[in-house]
């Protein structure tokens, strides 16, 4: 209790950091700092699946994508120093804020007792995905249809950011082109981490279905070593208007939507899986949507288009 | 007061501070920020729901658990993309600020 | 024999937690960004490595074991070339990246 | 064992928070990009000391996760700084 207490105060300390810091390089660190603490928070919580993807989303790939933004975005800093609102508008933002935070508390000070949990029924169901995650039963299973619509969510997140790429770079490299040194620090980091990371993505993805894991952590973290692989030159951006790159987007969402479609036929609804075969049918999604996330996540990090293709 | 409130309680505080930030900060990139520091609040409150609804062996419910999962990857997205229109915003006219310009 | 393994654990536990505060220490006390920065990549990489060392002590397996000694090891071979990347950035002048 | 364990977790937290303390405040950023590396081993050893006393042993994963990852944060830090604002714009 002691150690939650702690933990609380100190989340609440780096949020305050985070919102209060004059430099907004400042302000992006403490927000990797706060997506680190809520990942201890998560492992308190008995929610380790949770803490996997807030480590690997929360505080690393969105932490890189700020500092980035930030980092460009620097000198419009005393430009906006100005136009702060005056101190009426800001009591008044904060006693709106005040009330918001009390209705919340005031809720989880009631919430009903006993809790409502459907923890039971996924137990009880569990055996029929031949999972052993419970979470990732109801991820591909009772709640497939989420997934299937976030990976689409995804793809029309990147092409919203693709197309905001000027018309002579359309189809063309995303972001700046990064050159290896080939003694420097970067090219040597690189060359270290992104196999080893590699693997490490591969292992938290397979033992997704009988741990927390899953595609979603193990994605993020392969997505995370290509984004790497690009900054320290080893590798250029692909141009977005590659077939192969296309192909490789869309296959996860692709083959999730062709397997829940054969539900129809082998099951009687959309995204039933038979019970035989339901664990082979899960991983046999759960691959392509690996790969498919894994290169969202890296494009999207790496912006819209803004060198031309070679023609 | 169980573990579960604390946390639910710090969720709570959370998504006001990040609200007020959101009101506040005139530069977009602030309010990002604050707009993901909401969501750690939210997705602490769900977190919360599910800790409390823990039986059948689950130190959790496995559904909230679930859903919080598909959110964080969910506010990935949306935080990729309003960055994105924020660097082109800036690309466009050398500045980083929403502000009245006329 | 599991009282023996306790001890051990709270022992290189506690040691390591010790270097972790030396590690603040320095980041507190040295005077510029380079010996701040030694202070806290040497102190806390050591501080993890005795309480991997101690959890060692804990674990049930040879898989377990072996997860644990990787994470140090990787945090280390992490720990050891990022630090040279800050320091060429924090040191005016220095080498480009 | 267990209550020492996550005592020994609060402990170091405890002191790689008075580290952000100072890192924070600047007011250089040279000490700024020092924050995934300190977080990041703290953050580890904590999460280490958390699964063993708790009997979570995927805590571990999310250790792994975030050693490969305050390193991919610091060197996004590092890539920001050696060329402020020469890219895009």
């Amino acid at each position: 209790m002691a150690f939650d207490s702690g933990l609380a105060v100190l989340v609440l300390g780096v949020a305050v950091w985070t919102i209060a810091a004059r430099d907004t390089f400042a302000a992006v660190v403490g927000f990797v700092a706060y997506g680190l603490l809520l990942a201890l928070a998560w492992v308190r919580l008995a929610a380790p699946d949770v803490a996997l993807t807030e480590a690997a989303i929360g505080s690393g790939v969105t932490g890189g994508l700020l500092i980035g933004a930030s980092t460009r975005l620097r000198r419009t800093e005393t430009a906006a120093a100005g136009e702060e609102p005056g101190p009426t508008l800001r009591l008044a933002a904060a006693v709106l804020c005040g009330l918001v935070s009390a209705g919340l508390a005031a809720i989880v000070l009631m919430l009903p007792e006993p809790a409502p949990t459907l923890a039971p029924q996924a137990a009880a169901n569990i055996a029929a995905t031949g999972l052993g995650n419970p979470v990732t039963a109801v991820l591909m299973a009772y709640r497939a249809i989420d997934t299937l619509l976030e990976t689409v969510v995804l793809l029309l997140a990147l092409v919203g950011v693709w197309s905001l790429a000027p018309d002579r770079v359309w189809g063309g490299f995303p972001g700046p082109r990064h050159h290896a040194d080939p003694d420097g620090v970067l090219t040597f980091i690189a060359q270290l981490l992104v196999p080893l990371g590699i693997l490490v993505g591969i292992h938290i993805f397979w033992v997704g279905s009988v741990a927390p894991g899953g595609e979603f952590q193990g994605a993020t973290i392969l997505a995370a070593m290509w984004i790497l692989a690009m900054m320290a030159g080893l590798v250029d951006a692909p141009p977005v208007s590659r077939r192969w790159l296309r192909l490789l987007l869309i296959a996860g969402p692709a083959v999730f939507f062709a397997i829940g479609l054969a539900g129809f036929a082998m099951a009687g609804a959309f995204l039933a899986y038979p019970v035989e075969y339901a664990k082979l049918l899960i991983v046999t999604i759960e691959i392509p949507v690996t790969l498919s996330i894994a290169a969202t996540l890296a494009l999207l990090v790496a912006g819209p288009p803004e060198r031309a293709p070679h023609r | 007061m169980s573990e579960a409130t604390l946390y639910g309680l710090c969720g709570a505080v959370l998504v006001g501070l990040g609200l007020f930030g959101l009101i506040v900060h005139p530069q977009p990139l602030r309010k990002i920020l604050a707009f993901n520091l909401i969501g750690g609040g939210v997705f602490l409150l769900f977190g919360v729901v599910a800790r409390r609804g823990a039986a059948a062996g689950f130190g959790g419910d496995p559904v909230p658990h679930a859903l919080i999962i598909t959110g964080i990857v969910v506010a990935f997205a949306a935080t990729a993309l309003a960055i994105a229109l924020l660097l082109r915003l800036f690309q466009e006219t050398g500045r980083a600020t929403l502000g009245s310009d006329g | 024999m599991s009282l023996a393994l306790d001890a051990l654990t709270t022992l290189a536990v506690s040691v390591g937690a010790f270097f972790f505060l030396a590690g603040t220490v320095g980041l507190l006390r040295f005077p510029d960004a380079l010996s701040r920065l030694h202070a806290l990549t040497k102190a806390d990489n050591l501080g993890l490595g005795l309480v991997v060392l101690g959890l060692l002590f804990q674990v049930e397996g040879p898989f377990a074991a072996l997860k644990l000694i990787s994470v140090w090891l990787l945090t280390l071979l992490a720990g050891a070339t990022v630090t040279q990347l800050i320091a060429r950035t924090a040191r005016p002048g220095g080498p480009p990246v | 064992m267990a209550d020492f364990l996550v005592a020994a977790a609060g402990f170091v937290l405890a002191t790689v928070a008075l580290g952000l303390v100072r890192i924070l405040r600047g007011p250089g950023d040279d000490d700024r990009i020092m924050a995934p590396q300190l977080l990041g081993t703290g953050g580890i050893a904590a999460l280490l000391l958390l699964a063993e006393a708790m009997r979570v042993p995927a805590a571990v994963d999310a250790a792994l996760i975030l050693a490969l990852l305050a390193a991919f944060v610091s060197a996004a830090f590092v890539k920001g700084f050696a060329r402020p604002g020469a890219d895009g714009a």
